[in-house]
């Protein structure tokens, strides 16, 4: 029951210090641990193997959804300057 | 009743007067907030138990984003 | 799930909610949609459907990158 | 309790040692993958950081690395043992691939994850202190405080080269 508790409150602070930070790319990292967290409670709130594929699209679908994210930031900056 | 009807109920309304009052009267802006009701009538949905209806919405939700977005796209073309 | 996790992960939603209509520039509210994202995820997995989790988090990213492909032909810079 | 109040301490240095450990090795810290990674390495760089962490860093955000494996690995573990660790480790080889990565480091991390995590198993462990193990790791890196993370992730890979 520990490690849910922990997981969740990980998730809750990171999503706290992603809506707190000003600087559009430092959110980022933060988004990143609150997937991690999520990923992990997935498996945590239910230990089948189905759940390992649950979390892992979870995963990779948040990891594109950064990069795309982050690299449309840096493409659209070099072509306002 | 369940948390995440709650939770729904919640979402729904602030996504709607999000995306019909948005700060910038933008069309991209009312696209984003325009989201927040479909995760929120997700969660509506999963509080009654029907994983048809939940598969199905998940597809159309992304299909009309993708429809508007070529919508909008052509009538700022024109 | 425990009724304090299951809090956690509500004031999560929300506060991804509250985030994406208060922020100004549209990179911040599609980052705060996310946390919003990740709050739906455990209320799917705690009524078992991982399946329906499965496919939302896959389609989930797709709408992102829609309406990044909006936000690209418009020019918005940081 | 006690034991799981020492364990989780325990499974979170021995994540943390095991991602830092193959992300060095396969040079994450050299240049960023993509055009992302390198964006957020300046803006780290601009909020006081190190550029060489704050390019590692952009990295795992932006591509499944061997901290992703070894979360999945550890999942994986904890449901169906080593077979599930190593189809873990397909499917964030998968995930590489649709990020536009090679995809070493993080299939690399998931196999050894599994093998360290299926170990410690065998010495009496729970695999799910593992999962929490890896949160814990990941949020001393990216979520505390960017600034010194990315410094002492800098100062680490000097001390490689």
């Amino acid at each position: 029951m520990i490690e849910l508790l922990l997981c969740a409150g990980i998730a809750g602070y990171a999503a706290l210090r992603v809506v707190l930070e000003r600087n559009t790319m430092r959110k980022l990292p933060f988004l990143n641990v609150v997937s991690f967290a999520v990923a992990g409670a997935i498996v945590l709130i239910v230990p089948h193997p189905l759940a390992v594929l649950a979390a892992a699209a979870y995963f990779v679908g948040s990891t594109l959804e950064s990069n795309a994210i982050a690299s449309t930031w840096a493409g659209g900056g070099k072509k306002d300057e | 009743m369940a948390p995440e009807f709650v939770l729904g109920l919640a979402l729904l309304i602030i996504g709607t007067v999000a995306s019909a009052f948005p700060g910038r009267r933008d069309y991209l802006t009312r696209l984003i907030h325009l989201e927040i009701p479909a995760w929120g009538l997700l969660l509506v949905m999963l509080s009654y138990d029907e994983a048809l209806a939940l598969f199905t919405f998940g597809g159309v939700s992304a299909l009309s984003t993708f429809i508007y977005v070529r919508v909008m796209q052509k009538r700022e073309a024109a | 799930m425990n009724e304090l996790v299951m809090a956690v992960f509500g004031a999560m939603l929300l506060i991804g909610a509250i985030g994406t209509v208060r922020s100004h520039d549209p990179f911040d509210k599609l980052i705060s949609l996310g946390v919003l994202v990740a709050g739906v995820m455990p209320f799917l997995a705690d009524r078992g459907y991982l399946d329906v989790l499965a496919a939302t988090a896959l389609i989930a990213p797709l709408s992102t990158i829609f309406i990044l492909m909006a936000m690209r032909r418009e020019g918005h810079g940081p | 309790m006690p034991s799981e109040l020492l364990e989780i301490p325990l499974a979170a240095v021995v994540c943390w040692v095991n991602f830092v450990t193959i992300d060095l090795f396969f040079g994450l810290p050299r240049e960023g993958g993509v055009s992302g990674a390198t964006a957020i390495a300046q803006e780290v760089e601009a909020g006081g950081g190190d550029l060489k962490g704050g390019t590692m860093m952009g990295n795992i955000v932006s591509s499944p690395d061997a901290s992703a494996g070894t979360l999945l690995a550890s999942c994986g573990v904890a449901v169906a043992g080593v077979p599930g660790g190593l189809f873990a480790a397909l499917l964030v080889y998968i995930g590489n691939r649709i990020c536009y990565d090679p995809g070493y480091a993080g299939t690399t991390g998931a196999v050894t994850a599994t093998f360290i995590v299926y170990a410690f198993t065998l010495a009496g462990f729970s695999a799910t202190s593992f999962i929490v193990g890896m949160v814990v790791a990941i949020l001393t890196i990216q979520g505390l405080s960017h600034r010194h993370a990315s410094r002492l992730l800098g100062r680490l890979w000097k001390w490689r080269t």
